[in-house]
């Protein structure tokens, strides 16, 4: 009975605290965290996590899971890659090709949870293990090895590379526009979630669907669009890792999708659904960066890296639920 | 407008529906009572497109027609008030309140919604069915159960449109709010909307019924026009007895 | 009896005075990996023979490992050893650290890129042509269908490994299993020695996968020959007792060790080591041969 | 509404449909699974997994989950190992003090969850996070290695290992004695959730908390209990893999609490909690036990690999689901 | 045996129950009436140890009390039905029946419990309440709300022990039903149990109230024994008006 009180707070409210004392304890401990330089690469850390997080925030609101949100991001690079370097085609082709293939893998994701009742959990594992598999088999048959050819000789690099992996300097800190296109897909569903009728419908859809659907909500659509979304930012995420890389291994992007769901969790999403909002998610991936990073710059015994973060996260997490549950008094 | 011919709905081996008509006019009231278990419930998912029914036929404005979705049946002006599914708790009240109906300022998908509006209307409805509430904002879970129900209410009257469907809708309320609630039926009855009415209370049915219904397992039991059936007959099919003052007697108090 | 001897200071050598310098070390080590454990002990020994501090980091994601090269170039260390096992991916990071004038020293891999990627000296072996080593000498003992069993998917060094092997015995075939659970290692090569009765080769990427091999060599009853890349402690003594063949070494100490000393070097002296080219630290074989020197220092985790 | 007639029937059955097809679909393709001494190679690798994941089973039957079961099990090992290496002492003092660790590990889990109301997710992201680091450092710290030394030479390793890790031949094949516990733990558990009082605790504080507390169910000892007897369970697993393998990575385990989960979830215990069996979830192990082995002895190209474990997986899920929703007509 | 002395409680910022004095007094009962909202839910859940109190005191047997957990009361002889919290969906409907007093062969924590005992014992007391399943075995999820309600109040009438809560169990119930449950409620007030019985319906109240305490924005404004007060003026307090009649009235009905 004590929850809806709790929940009066505003979900981002916990995060926000938690991120102010997580910053200041690495400002306090680790004297290379205190340049411009530093926040911004771990900006960038955040934002690489954080635009995914965004729609996997907007999923788990809408009362679903997705876990192939981390090797979706591999294969979005890896069918433009490999197109466009077996057939040597202009990259603008592959890029659209594989914004066509995760679109449609979001598709199939969100159908298949709809239409046959199965929890979206086992259903996105199941497309986890095939796209992992398939990422790998595909680029073993294609190229030969477990990473992708250099594709930065092929017609297109530069205007994709300018789009999706540039950076520009101010003073002596490189900024990659990624953390400028975080801000705006932030910004976009935090929108959707306070002001369009879509976000009224996803916070339904997550909350109780058979009662949405009773006045009418089309739920199906909401949820099938919930995860095409977040294939499309998954898409775009890859498109950066191509073209700031030039070259994927196959084997990346697994083990993502669990910082993708703790970023949105630690922001102050329901696991169950139905609470939430964009801002929490993406400190939640702020959070995540400044921490991975943080202890880095702080020059920690590596070994011990995987016991501080999850300190981190627990007090985190800790903090946020007080700090959270105080607002509500 | 709506009505069923001898329909029937089975859940798996329960058969929880058996061969019932029943026909909702513009401008009348028709009450549909029954014991617990009887069917109702069953009866108005059907009605509203929550669940399709497995026999006979449901005829819209005399076109035989299955509802796949309830949205199909609010497209149709069928608009329901069920008895679980009320409400998303964690939601603010005038958010569920315009749940599915949202003002929007433009037909574009992420168009803003009007909610300076919503919020206005919302808090205005709840007022005239005598719900007044501190925060227009809270999650409605916060609401007592009466206070939850009463907004499903509103909400359902507020968009109500040819046909309104309201199932038990006064069995959390106190005397107050189920008069309210009686009133906003008559309302909308005198306004031209056929209304559909589940309830326990025959008092309460006879108040504003044109037409009653008794369901007795999935059965219909009685089907009568206001001037076949008395008060008494009434809750004497009901209750198999004279109720309360039976009651009364039994507990030997009154 | 049995348990920990109690011995004197492992490390050896006492600190000197510091230096002042800081060296950044990263890898793309999974955590936990006893070969990279090795690598990381002969920096820091190094590290100590030298006065420098070290920073030492790792990611397997060539995308994170990137990131943790731009961090230390933000730190402003005044060196830089690194991996170079994505060198198209590490580039830009590469680059970002010269540019800053930091000087980079590559290990492990990456010995036909680190030049062009703008890196010092490289030092370590040919993952790939240490696969071709160890595929020779199954040639020429007449080995016609080994597996090669890569405990993590989706490895570039451990896919060159295999591809190497493949390069000389034709029939070569892979096998994936999951490295973090012994229990899975054993049953699945069970399982493939079940399957095909024809294997007479299993070559293992790694010590304790080598372990695990060996147990499930028993179960199977196969007559399959073990051999493996890397070393510790009980793969010595399973060298010695001619349960595994021979082992192949790359003697990640060193390539620690080097990477850290050289950078000193360097950054002190303005020394310049492997004449223009790579520094090779292996393949080196350890069997029967020559089991019986190494085995002590199996022991003190150096090779 | 057609939820809870769906659920009518019993969790178990569509597990057990799914897996035999995939039995049947094996031995056609695979000529090397058609011997006694494959399936009790698949029954072995199965009862490893299984063992926990029957524990981790009526954790989520009673509405929680545990991220950490699959580091605690390598915990539970170096615990024993490292403690009696380092002081020489018998190995059962070490085995005994592992114990000790881990039903701790477990109670702090529970009491964590159960005292803050934090989601067990994130509260057992955490303790995994931690074991995970501490596992490494504490191993490096007195091993001076990432992985435990041999301690085949202590004293107490026979006696430990005929418990533990022992096994015995019938005709030619080999049957560890893991097979038997884990019928052994199958079995018990069943009885407890058909049977037993603590059963029907556990299923209420699945289904509806509140409620349960409401009607005096001790909603916060049952929760606790199911946490301490995961750890128990993956206690049990780690003294196995200690003593039939004598050293253990630090690093191990990262990865299998997936697998416990996903074998009870194919199994047919409900994510959310409050309905699911002890039996469905050895049937979910011995599924995933299956498709891992089966896909080696069919001698499919290992590339492929998590691509093949994905469409079982998602058919033994859709068989599952369709035979029990046929099952409840 | 349980009194309640200037009760207050507060969720945050809303002040839901000010300063309520009532008692439960062996072979009586205690009807609790008010509006939606006026927080009767939240007394129910002081008096059965759900939440503590903020403000004043509640005496069990004299002494004073705060409850940390519903087992506590229960375990003092302080069953409840509560409104929202009445079952375990996915259970079956006698292991929902038995939860949290199961009859088990042993003390041992894993003694196995007498199954076929607990089907019959849990069937007959739900034939008793006029409830009849075809199959004890199915989830109760699957029964309609009012057969759902009957099986909490069965239940609680069945390990009834002292003091008999009740948080309106009539609402969801047909006049059959209800009559049964009124019943039950003067059987165990007559067996000497002291009874808490929420309700909206005055009628109903009054056939079996020795004791009435009207609730009003969290306010007692009435508090009153049988003989001090009329049906007539309970409905009145309870609706500010002449209710039926009057809404009849104004409906121009009759
Ligand atoms: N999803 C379902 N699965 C199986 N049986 C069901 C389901 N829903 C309802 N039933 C059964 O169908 C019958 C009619 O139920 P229904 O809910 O329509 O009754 P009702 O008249 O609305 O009762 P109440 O007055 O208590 O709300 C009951 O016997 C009930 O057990
Ligand atoms: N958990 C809660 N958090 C915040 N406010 C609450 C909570 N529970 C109840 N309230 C508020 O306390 C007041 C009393 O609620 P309560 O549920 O006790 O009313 P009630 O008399 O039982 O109403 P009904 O007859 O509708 O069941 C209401 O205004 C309600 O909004
Ligand atoms: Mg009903
Ligand atoms: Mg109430």
């Amino acid at each position: 009975m004590s929850r809806p009180v709790r929940l009066l707070a505003r979900p981002e409210v916990g995060a926000l605290v938690a991120a102010l004392a997580i910053f200041l304890f690495f400002l306090a401990v680790a004297p290379a965290f205190r340049s411009a330089g530093s926040l911004f690469t771990v900006l960038y850390q955040s934002s690489t996590i954080g635009i995914v997080a965004v729609g996997v925030g907007l999923l788990m609101i809408g009362g679903e899971f997705d876990l192939s949100a981390g090797v979706i991001v591999t294969s979005a690079g890896l069918v433009n890659s490999l197109f466009c370097w077996y057939f040597g085609v202009n990259l603008w082709v592959g890029a659209l090709l594989s914004l066509v293939f995760c679109l449609a893998v979001g598709f199939l994701n969100g159908w298949l949870v709809m239409r046959t009742g199965i929890p979206s959990f086992l259903i996105t594992l199941g497309t986890f293990f095939v796209l992992q598999g398939v990422n790998l088999g595909v680029t073993k048959l294609v190229t030969g090895s477990v990473s992708s050819s250099d594709i930065s000789d092929i017609d297109g690099f530069f205007s994709l590379q300018s789009v999706f992996a540039s950076s520009f300097g101010i003073g002596d800190v490189t900024v990659w526009t990624t953390v400028l296109w975080w801000i705006l897909f932030v910004a976009l569903a935090s929108w959707i979630l306070q002001r369009a009728r879509a976000g009224n419908w996803i916070y339904a859809v997550g909350g109780a669907a058979e009662s949405a659907r009773a006045v009418g909500v089309p739920v199906v659509r909401t949820k099938i669009s919930l995860f095409v979304a977040v294939s499309f930012l998954g898409w775009f995420v890859g498109m950066h890792n191509l073209y700031r890389f030039n070259t994927l291994q196959a084997g990346n992007g697994v083990g993502n999708e669990f910082l993708y769901i703790i970023a949105a969790v630690v922001g102050g999403t329901l696991l169950t659904g139905g609470f939430g909002n964009a801002i929490g998610v993406a400190i939640g991936a702020f959070i995540f960066g400044m921490t991975s990073l943080g202890i880095v710059y702080a020059g920690w015994d590596p070994n011990w890296f995987r016991a501080f973060l999850g300190v981190m996260l627990l007090l985190a997490v800790l903090v946020n639920h007080y700090a959270r549950r105080w607002g509500s008094r | 407008m709506i009505e069923l011919v001898g329909v029937g709905k089975s859940y798996g081996p329960i058969r929880a529906l058996h061969d019932v008509s029943l026909k909702a006019e513009a401008g009348s009231v028709t009450c549909v009572l029954g014991d617990n278990g009887a069917g109702k419930s069953t009866l108005i998912g059907i009605m509203s497109g929550l669940h399709p029914h497995t026999s006979g036929s449901l005829l819209v404005d005399g076109k035989p027609t299955v509802f796949s979705s309830p949205r199909e049946a609010l497209d149709l002006g069928i608009a329901t008030v069920y008895q679980n599914l009320a409400v998303i708790p964690l939601m603010e009240v005038w958010r569920n309140f315009f749940l599915g109906s949202e003002l929007t300022a433009g037909r574009f998908p992420l168009a803003g919604m009007r909610i300076k509006e919503m919020k206005r209307v919302a808090d205005a409805a709840l007022r005239d069915m005598g719900i007044v509430l501190a925060d227009i904002d809270q999650p409605i879970g916060t609401l007592s159960g009466g206070q939850r129900q009463g907004v499903a209410i509103a909400r359902a009257i507020h968009f109500g449109a040819k046909v309104l469907i309201l199932d038990e809708p006064t069995a959390a309320l106190g005397v107050k709010q189920s008069g309210a609630v009686l009133k906003h039926v008559a309302a909308a009855r005198d306004a031209g909307i056929g209304v559909v009415f589940i309830t326990h209370n025959p008092h309460h049915a006879y108040l504003v019924g044109d037409h009653f219904v008794i369901l007795k397992l999935g059965s219909a039991v009685l089907d009568a026009r206001r001037g076949e059936v008395t008060l008494e007959e009434l809750t004497a099919q009901m209750a198999g007895g004279d109720e309360l003052e039976q009651l009364a007697h039994e507990l030997g108090r009154g | 009896d049995g348990g920990r001897e109690e011995e004197p200071d492992a490390s050896g050598g006492s600190a000197k005075q510091p230096t002042g310098y800081t060296i950044a070390f990263v890898t793309h080590e999974t955590p936990g990996d006893t070969f990279w454990d090795k690598v990381r002990a002969g920096a820091e020994q190094a590290a100590t023979d030298t006065g420098v501090e070290l920073k030492y980091s790792n990611d397997p994601d060539a995308g994170k490992q990137a990131t943790l090269i731009q961090q230390a170039v933000d730190s402003k260390v005044q060196g830089i050893a690194t991996t170079l096992v994505t060198p198209d991916a590490l580039a830009g990071s590469v680059k970002a650290a010269t540019g800053a004038g930091i000087p980079v020293v590559g290990l492990n891999a990456g010995i036909d890129q680190y030049k062009s990627l703008g890196a010092l000296m490289y030092f370590g072996s040919d993952e790939t042509l240490a696969g071709e080593s160890i595929g020779e000498r199954i040639a020429a003992a007449g080995g016609k269908h080994p597996i090669c069993v890569i405990h993590q998917q989706g490895s570039v060094s451990l896919e060159a490994r295999c591809a190497g092997v493949k390069s000389k015995v034709a029939g070569t075939e892979n096998l994936q299993v999951n490295g973090a659970d012994d229990a899975a290692v054993t049953t699945a090569l069970q399982a493939k020695l079940a399957q095909d009765k024809t294997i007479d080769y299993i070559v293992t990427l790694g010590a304790p996968i080598a372990l695990d091999a060996i147990q499930a060599k028993e179960q199977a009853a196969s007559q399959a020959k073990l051999v493996s890349f890397d070393l510790n402690k009980e793969m010595a003594q399973a060298v010695k007792d001619g349960k595994v063949e021979f082992a192949v070494d790359q003697q990640p100490y060193a390539q620690g060790y080097m990477a850290v000393t050289s950078l000193y070097l360097y950054i002190k002296n303005g020394n310049d080591l492997g004449g223009g080219g790579p520094v090779l630290t292996g393949p080196s074989f350890v069997d029967s041969s020559n089991i019986d020197k190494i085995l002590p220092f199996t022991e003190k985790n150096t090779r």
